[in-house]
């Protein structure tokens, strides 16, 4: 049995400022996206979801977070809609309401290990971010072929000098960085 | 108003509009056929065009009384006469920056483009200018000017 | 001529390669780049989906000190921080509300008022014809694949930057210094960057038929003016040579090129750390 | 003295209801000059206007206030009662009780009190207006035609055979316009010259039109019934009277084939001297100066070539041909103008209108737009009718079709639909299917928008017999790529009902742009005073009921300068055109509406504000003299043929010296006062 | 200058070039500057050139009593100049038909109610950046020095004289400003001496004074004079060129020209439009473009 819809377009479109009825269903935002033929969801029917407010479900697709900000689809968009804008705000709520699937875990984990570094930081350390995120992901998901796949580029980064331990140069105000994440209210 | 008809001594705004003979009296007129009520408030004058208002017709409504004043007309592009509203929009957007200088309340006067097909937009402006003004009270700067006259 | 400089993340980690280039090539056109005092890093690529407001707050932060110094243009060599950083300035331009909120949340005012550039746009203000003129060797060697990658152009709603769907202004200058760049498809394709650490698959196709398309047309380098494209072009080439990448691709950033033409050698410009190693003629020795 | 009748019309229960009629009749009785108010159940029924008239007759009444609807309903109405009961038809105001008062306000009370100061306004109105005379004007039984396409080629032989003299002015050399390129034409998929070409012929010969091809309008003067049109006829070095056309020249020009043929959307080649395609009209060279050897070496003061005017058996070819102008009188213009496609090139002239870089139009020989399918895929075509891919010539086995490309894009600067592409993109994938059994073709459409008589049935039959591919997205790039040493055009699409992304290899692209009104049309707008859109299609004077004539008076409009359209519509649109233009030019005299500017010309200090701004170029500087022809002053005058009646050059003049009849400075006034004793 | 300015007169006089000269001189009984008009050479040292040349003589070019005299001279300072060429554009005066004489003016001082100097600059002059005339047909003084004045004055010519005294006004309140204004208007006994001695003011019949309808109220009440100097102000929309002659001549002393001021600061600044810049520069009211700004409209 199908269950009512719950709208969410208005906070969609708050988020991502975008004009979801705009949105005619052209496609081409599916056609020019360099990702869309592995989507479980292509990006005319995420648009279509958000249009009819239908974000929760579609909170849940793999695609959100296998998008690549690469904003092809806003740049072709005929109607000028924020197609990337509306792929943000999808992942933001599916952090909030904590429905994103299973299998972006790793995706989620990489941009919270980059968060978590800035906000301890000011900016990042790529690699206390990499350790961080292969260490947390490891722990979730035992996935061992991942930290042997990342664990090898270290020495080849290392051996161009292209993997540093400390900050080049530190942040001095590093209490306001964490004010700056606690008033938007972002947790990691 | 007239005085025997008003119920109450409550503040009623007095409304002028001038507005042109092909969008906005015919957008009015829609308002009526789709029975869109609104305040009462509304004078209209019909004119052809909005191109014929001359700016001293609004002097000269705040001189006979009214709180507010309303211009409308055909949407750029939609005039009758091509261009009326185009010449009507520049010379508004000086006429302003004037009443601006002199101290005219400029939320007193209102310009709009209104096509025939916007009954729905004319009854939403006017009750919101009436509503506007009845908060604003009675146009008491100007009132007060012509009685010392 | 002197302009504020945002180094940003990368090009103090893993791209300090880039830095030096920039640096050396700036200094060899006398462009005095006044770094951010205690910048914070943009939020780039991971902000923007966990926390609308963080996106805008952390580029703002970086905004209201680049006011504070009177830095009328501030340059980004990294596109994504760019990107990031124009997106905010013009949302706290046009919104009065927003201006309040992020000033209030970066404890610093912020009026959205610094006119954020690229690597091609800084060489624009110096000028083409001056660098031309500057050029002590005719890069006949290069034909180069001038790549673009995403945020260069786009959302072009933003960046307002040359024509997002065939951009030829970094094809323009390398022209000029006597290059001979290659016409092909993948000027605005993206490199798969983003993900480089979380979908190698996807990421090696991405990059084969970048690089690829650039042989195929001729090209005996690739150009990038980004961080992240280059070190995943190159570092992810490996892979790509599994799916059948014809032959290794040497990549360079644009300061690369306008470096060598200007007379700056390997190592002023940081060129022997690339994954892809770079033949000698190709460092202009 | 005034003496002011007043009805006061209940519309049934629609204003009596909510307004006290008698006590409108009432109050407005005890105004200054009113000598009669009463009010009736329905005045524009016949006993409701006999009651006005006797009223009139009886009282001898001066002015009348109908207060009842809207003017726009029955002002006409009403006129027409007081000119029957013998006073002028302009001595008459309407009060609009119902539309503006009972209608949308439900407090009787005060509605009723509204009513009182809308009838009040109108009295102080009609007490200052005047009798009126319609103004009549003479006219000229001779039409203008402004383009020879089909529309233009329509409207002219249907105002001909009407019996009036036509003027047909083509720009190009040849009349036919775009359709007399097209293959076949849907939903019947009969060969477009074959049914144009004995139109074009009928127009050269038809004794009422007089034919001016390789002309354009370079100035209108005038007014409805008597326009004055200054026609420039270009140079073109053939005196096309003493030609025959028997072709020796264009066969023995040197440049024979080597110049790109603008007709064919430049994939055939012609000479310098040439006609554009063999059925051309009048069937009569023109010499390119361009290309020509001669004339460009005339300029050098040399004269190399000049074998075609050697092989001229009839002395036709005049090297040192200039262009002309001719004026020619008019009572009515018809403007048939049409079109040309959106240049996909990633350049564009219009700032506010966007190329697709997308799409390597310009860039990729092989993707070509709509018009250049159909030279492609003629008969009569550079490839005589065979098709090739422009690239190397050989015949593409897959082609795609992508619709809505300029269309429906806001992104591009274009919001519209254009309409036809629907029709005949599928027309497109038939012809080829029909030629190339064993290609494909395969569409992307977004909507496929095929209202019309048996046009669903085509789009359908397509599909369904002729087994073109539809794919319901948009294209979102195409990259030129080589597919095992062929090249190959590879198309990134979406298939929307799918859900998925769609890779087409093709080996030729056809984009259907978007349908623009054709270059040059706002300049000529702008001399005909005809408004027109942020596109510049020409604006109609009303969308349904008034579809062919403009706010111009005696200017009308037919096709595609009007919005997309296809044949059919073009043609029952210029038959509709010219029929109204037959209806003007049928009367011996026209009248115009009394309500027009006048200035006062004793007070004009002629200083030029309403010459500039008048719309219509209605009012110009003249000058008074006495009667022995001293000068005394100068004066702004209106043309009453000229004028609309708009009042622009009375808000512009500092003096007041213009005023306009019917909405008069004392009318306004007065009107606005009448509301100071109840403010 | 002066002798400078009375020799090419006497030339021109001499000559026959122009049958009258209009110039500046002392006219008043305590010596104060007016019109002065010369048809004679030997007159020529009646006329004057100084910081006291507050009058625009281009008033007089329409007056019907001067084209009688024949064809002019004018003495003309560089916003003066404006005056001519926007006359000309209106088609009052023919270019051709006028020798107009430029003046290289570094600004003039204001007079105090006897009429006497008080050294200080008028508003204009403080703001002014074309310190000699265009559009002329002979300029008397030292161009460079001019334009040197010209670069001084540019940097801060929108915020001093009278520009800042519009800034002040328009930082007021709304209501604030609409008292100021009463006050000031209250002031007013229309004498019209703003309309006469304006050179853009040549209507045969000003609309003030018709009647059938009466659309101003011609006696001197609040109501009448708010909606007169509403309509004198609106009326030189585009046309006034800033010479103050109105405010100068004002007896109550109203700051008229602020009036003017806006407007022709919101024609800049909107329209990109400076009156009587160009010969042949069509008008600013009567000429529209599709892309004017709009967003006050609903």
């Amino acid at each position: 049995m199908s269950k009512p819809v719950q709208d969410w377009s208005a906070r969609v479109e708050e988020l991502s400022g975008a004009k979801l009825n705009d949105c005619y269903q052209c496609g081409k935002c599916t056609a020019g996206c360099p990702r869309a033929e592995v989507m479980d969801v292509p990006p005319t029917r995420i648009m279509r979801s958000a249009q009819t407010g239908d974000v929760l479900e579609v909170a849940k697709a793999r695609s959100i977070w296998q998008c690549l900000s690469c904003q092809t689809c806003t740049a072709r968009c005929p109607k000028n809609v924020e197609v990337a804008g509306v792929v943000d705000a999808l992942r933001q709520i599916s952090i909030e309401t904590n429905t994103f699937s299973d299998e972006s875990l790793k995706v989620v984990s990489f941009q919270k290990a980059f968060l978590r570094s800035v906000r301890r930081n000011g900016r990042t350390n790529e690699t206390e971010m990499a350790t961080d995120f292969e260490a947390r992901y490891f722990f979730r998901r035992f996935d061992v072929a991942n930290v042997v796949r990342v664990g090898l580029l270290g020495p080849k980064m290392i051996a161009r000098g292209k993997m540093h331990f400390k900050l080049g140069s530190p942040v001095k105000d590093k209490a306001l960085v964490k004010r700056i994440f606690d008033k938007c209210g972002v947790e990691l | 108003m007239n005085a025997e008809t008003k119920s109450t001594d409550a503040f009623e705004p007095k409304i002028v509009a001038f507005v042109c003979n092909w969008c906005t009296y015919l957008g009015a007129d829609l308002a009526g056929t789709n029975r869109l009520e609104y305040p009462a408030n509304i004078r209209i004058l019909r004119l052809p065009c909005t191109g014929r208002v001359d700016f001293n017709l609004i002097v000269k409504a705040f001189e006979i009384g009214a709180d507010a004043v309303l211009v409308s007309g055909c949407h750029p592009g939609d005039c009758h006469y091509t261009a009326g509203n185009f010449h009507a929009r520049r010379r508004w957007d000086l006429f302003r920056e004037l009443l601006d200088t002199v101290g005219i309340d400029l939320n007193r006067v209102y310009f709009s483009w209104i096509s025939a097909a916007e009954g729905a937009k004319f009854q939403k402006l006017v009750t919101e200018i009436v509503d506007k003004t009845r908060e604003m009270g009675p146009y008491e700067d100007y009132k007060k000017l012509v009685a010392e006259s | 001529m002197d302009i504020g400089y945002y180094p940003g993340c990368a090009l103090h980690g893993s791209s300090n390669d880039y830095e030096a280039s920039v640096r050396a090539c700036m200094t060899a056109l006398g462009v005095n780049l006044n770094e951010l005092e205690d910048w914070i890093c943009c939020g780039a690529s991971a902000a923007h989906c966990i926390n609308h407001d963080l996106a805008t707050a952390l580029p703002a932060r970086n905004l209201g000190i680049a006011e504070k110094m009177n830095l009328k243009s501030l340059f980004a060599p990294c596109p994504m921080c760019s990107m990031e950083l124009k997106k905010a300035n013009d949302a706290i331009q046009s919104n009065a509300a927003l201006r309040e909120k992020m000033s209030e949340i970066v404890e610093t005012p912020v009026t959205g008022a610094v006119d954020v550039v690229n690597l091609i746009q800084v060489f624009q203000a110096v000028g083409y014809e001056t660098i031309a003129q500057r050029a002590v060797k005719k890069l006949d060697a290069f034909k180069p694949a001038c790549y673009y990658g995403c945020l260069l152009t786009r959302p072009p709603k933003t960046l307002k930057f040359d024509d997002p769907e065939d951009p030829t202004s970094m094809d323009e200058l390398l022209s000029k210094l006597g290059a001979q760049p290659v016409e092909w498809n993948c000027k605005t394709v993206c490199c798969g960057g983003g993900l480089t650490l979380c979908d190698e698959d996807a990421v090696a196709a991405m990059t084969y038929r970048v690089l690829q398309n650039a042989l195929d047309s001729g090209a005996n380098c690739v150009v990038v003016a980004c961080p992240m494209c280059e070190v995943n072009l190159d570092m992810r080439q490996a892979d790509a040579r599994k799916l059948g990448l014809t032959k290794d691709v040497p990549i360079f950033y644009l300061s690369d090129l306008v470096g060598i033409a200007v007379g700056l050698n390997a190592k002023a410009l940081d060129l022997n750390r690339r994954f892809v190693s770079i033949s000698d003629e190709l460092k202009g020795a | 003295m005034a003496k002011i009748g007043v009805f006061t019309c209940w519309c049934g229960e629609n204003i009596a209801r909510n307004v006290d009629v008698d006590k409108v009749s009432e109050a407005i009785a005890k105004l200054p000059g009113v000598g009669c108010s009463m009010n009736y159940k329905y005045m524009c029924s016949e006993p409701g206007q006999s009651l006005i008239a006797t009223k009139i007759r009886e009282l001898g009444l001066t002015g009348v206030v109908v207060a009842s609807c809207s003017p726009h309903m029955h002002l006409k109405t009403f006129r027409k009662t007081c000119e029957l009961a013998g006073i002028n038809p302009y001595l008459i105001e309407m009060a609009n009780i119902r539309e503006q008062c009972s209608w949308v306000h439900s407090d009787k009370e005060v509605a009723t009190a509204k009513a009182i100061e809308l009838i009040g306004m109108a009295v102080e109105k009609v007490r200052r207006n005047h009798a009126l005379q319609p103004i009549r004007v003479p006219v000229t039984k001779r039409a203008l035609v402004i383009g020879a396409g089909v529309a233009g080629i329509q409207a002219a032989l249907d105002v001909a055979s009407g019996g009036v003299e036509v003027v047909l002015v083509e720009r190009e050399p040849s009349v036919g316009g775009k359709m007399a390129g097209l293959s076949e034409t849907f939903p019947t998929l009969d060969c477009s010259q074959c049914i144009l070409t004995p139109r074009m012929v009928e127009v050269g010969q038809h004794p009422n039109i007089k034919l001016m091809t390789y002309s354009e309008v370079e100035k209108v003067d005038g007014y409805v019934g008597n326009f004055k049109v200054t026609i420039r006829q270009k140079a073109r070095y053939v005196d096309i009277a003493k030609c025959t056309g028997c072709g020796s020249c264009w066969n023995a020009c040197p440049k024979k084939n080597k110049i790109p043929n603008s007709f064919d959307y430049n994939l055939g080649n012609r000479g310098a001297i040439y006609i554009p395609f063999p059925q051309a009209v009048p069937a009569r060279p023109t010499i390119d100066p361009d290309n020509c050897m001669r004339l460009q070496s005339m300029k050098n003061g040399k004269e190399l070539c000049g074998i075609c005017a050697k092989k001229c058996q009839t002395n036709a070819i005049n090297f040192h041909d200039e262009e002309k102008f001719v004026e020619v009188e008019v009572g009515a213009i018809i403007v048939a103008t049409g079109y040309q496609l959106y240049s996909i090139k990633k350049e564009q002239e219009n700032p506010r209108i966007k190329g697709y870089a997308e799409y390597g139009y310009g860039k990729y020989p092989d993707v070509v737009d709509s018009l250049q399918f159909e030279r492609i895929i003629s008969a009569s075509g550079p490839t005589g009718g065979e098709p090739k891919r422009p690239s190397d010539g050989k015949t593409p086995k897959s082609v795609v079709f992508i619709q809505c490309v300029g269309s429906r894009d806001n992104a591009k600067g274009i919001t519209y639909c254009s309409k036809i592409c629907c029709m005949y993109t599928a027309k497109h994938t038939m012809l080829f299917k029909h030629k190339v059994h064993d290609g494909t073709a395969s569409v992307f459409y977004m909507d496929i928008r095929s209202g019309g008589k048996m046009y669903d049935e085509f789009v359908r039959r397509a599909i369904e017999q002729d087994g073109a591919k539809y794919y319901r997205g948009r294209v979102s790039k195409i990259e030129q790529v080589m597919v095992d040493g062929e090249r190959k055009y590879r198309c990134y699409g979406a298939d929307t009902l799918k859900g998925t992304p769609v890779v087409v290899d093709a080996d030729m692209v056809v984009l259907a742009g978007a349908i623009m009104p054709s270059s040059g049309v706002t300049q000529l707008a702008q001399k005909l005073s005809v408004g027109y859109n942020e596109y510049g299609f020409l604006s109609e004077s009303h969308p349904k009921l008034r579809p062919v004539e403009t706010n111009a008076a005696g200017v009308f409009v037919c096709g595609a300068c009007q919005g997309p359209k296809d044949i059919p519509e073009t043609v029952a649109q210029a038959s509709a055109a010219a029929g109204k233009a037959l209806i003007m030019l049928s009367q011996p005299e026209l009248t115009r509406e009394p309500e027009i500017a006048t200035i006062d010309e004793k007070l004009c200090a002629a200083c030029g504000a309403c010459v500039k701004a008048c719309p219509y170029q209605a009012i110009s500087i003249e000058e008074i003299r006495d009667r022995k022809g001293n000068f005394i002053k100068k004066t702004s005058r209106v043309n009453p043929g000229l004028c609309m009646g708009c009042g622009t050059c009375v808000a512009v003049c500092p003096s007041k010296s213009a005023d306009l009849i019917g909405f008069t400075d004392d009318q306004v006034y007065a009107q606005i006062e009448s509301l100071a004793d109840v403010f | 200058m002066e002798t400078e300015l009375r020799n090419a007169i006497r030339k021109l006089l001499e000559e026959k070039t122009v049958d009258v000269a209009i110039g500046y001189g002392r006219v008043g009984v305590n010596g104060a500057v007016g019109a002065t008009f010369v048809t004679n050479p030997d007159d020529v040292d009646r006329l004057v050139w100084n910081n006291e040349c507050r009058q625009n003589l281009a008033t007089h070019l329409t007056r019907a009593e001067i084209k009688k005299l024949g064809k002019p001279a004018i003495v003309v300072k560089a916003c003066d100049a404006r005056a001519v060429v926007v006359l000309c554009n209106e088609a009052q005066i023919k270019r051709e038909d006028v020798y107009v004489i430029g003046v290289v003016c570094d600004g003039i001082e204001t007079a105090d109610a006897a009429g006497n100097k008080t050294g200080a600059l008028m508003g204009k002059c403080l703001s002014c950046v074309e310190h000699a005339a265009k559009n002329v047909d002979l300029l008397i003084g030292d161009e460079a020095a001019a334009k040197a004045l010209d670069e001084k004055n540019a940097p801060n010519a929108k915020s001093v004289g009278h520009y800042e005294k519009l800034a002040k006004l328009r930082a007021m309140s709304q209501k604030e400003r609409f008292e100021y204004w009463r006050e000031q208007f209250s002031k007013c006994i229309r004498c019209h001496a703003c309309r006469q001695n304006c050179p853009l003011c040549y209507c045969n019949r000003c609309v003030a004074d018709k009647n059938r309808p009466t659309r101003i109220d011609t006696s001197s009440s609040l109501k009448g004079n708010f909606a007169w100097n509403i309509l004198r102000a609106f009326h030189l929309a585009g046309r006034c060129v800033g010479c103050g002659a109105c405010a100068a001549a004002c007896p109550a002393g109203i700051e008229l020209d602020l009036l003017n001021l806006t407007l022709a600061n919101a024609a800049e600044d909107q329209f990109g439009y400076v009156s009587g810049k160009e010969l042949g520069e069509l008008p600013l009211i009567g000429t529209y473009s599709p892309t004017d700004k709009e967003e006050f409209i609903r």
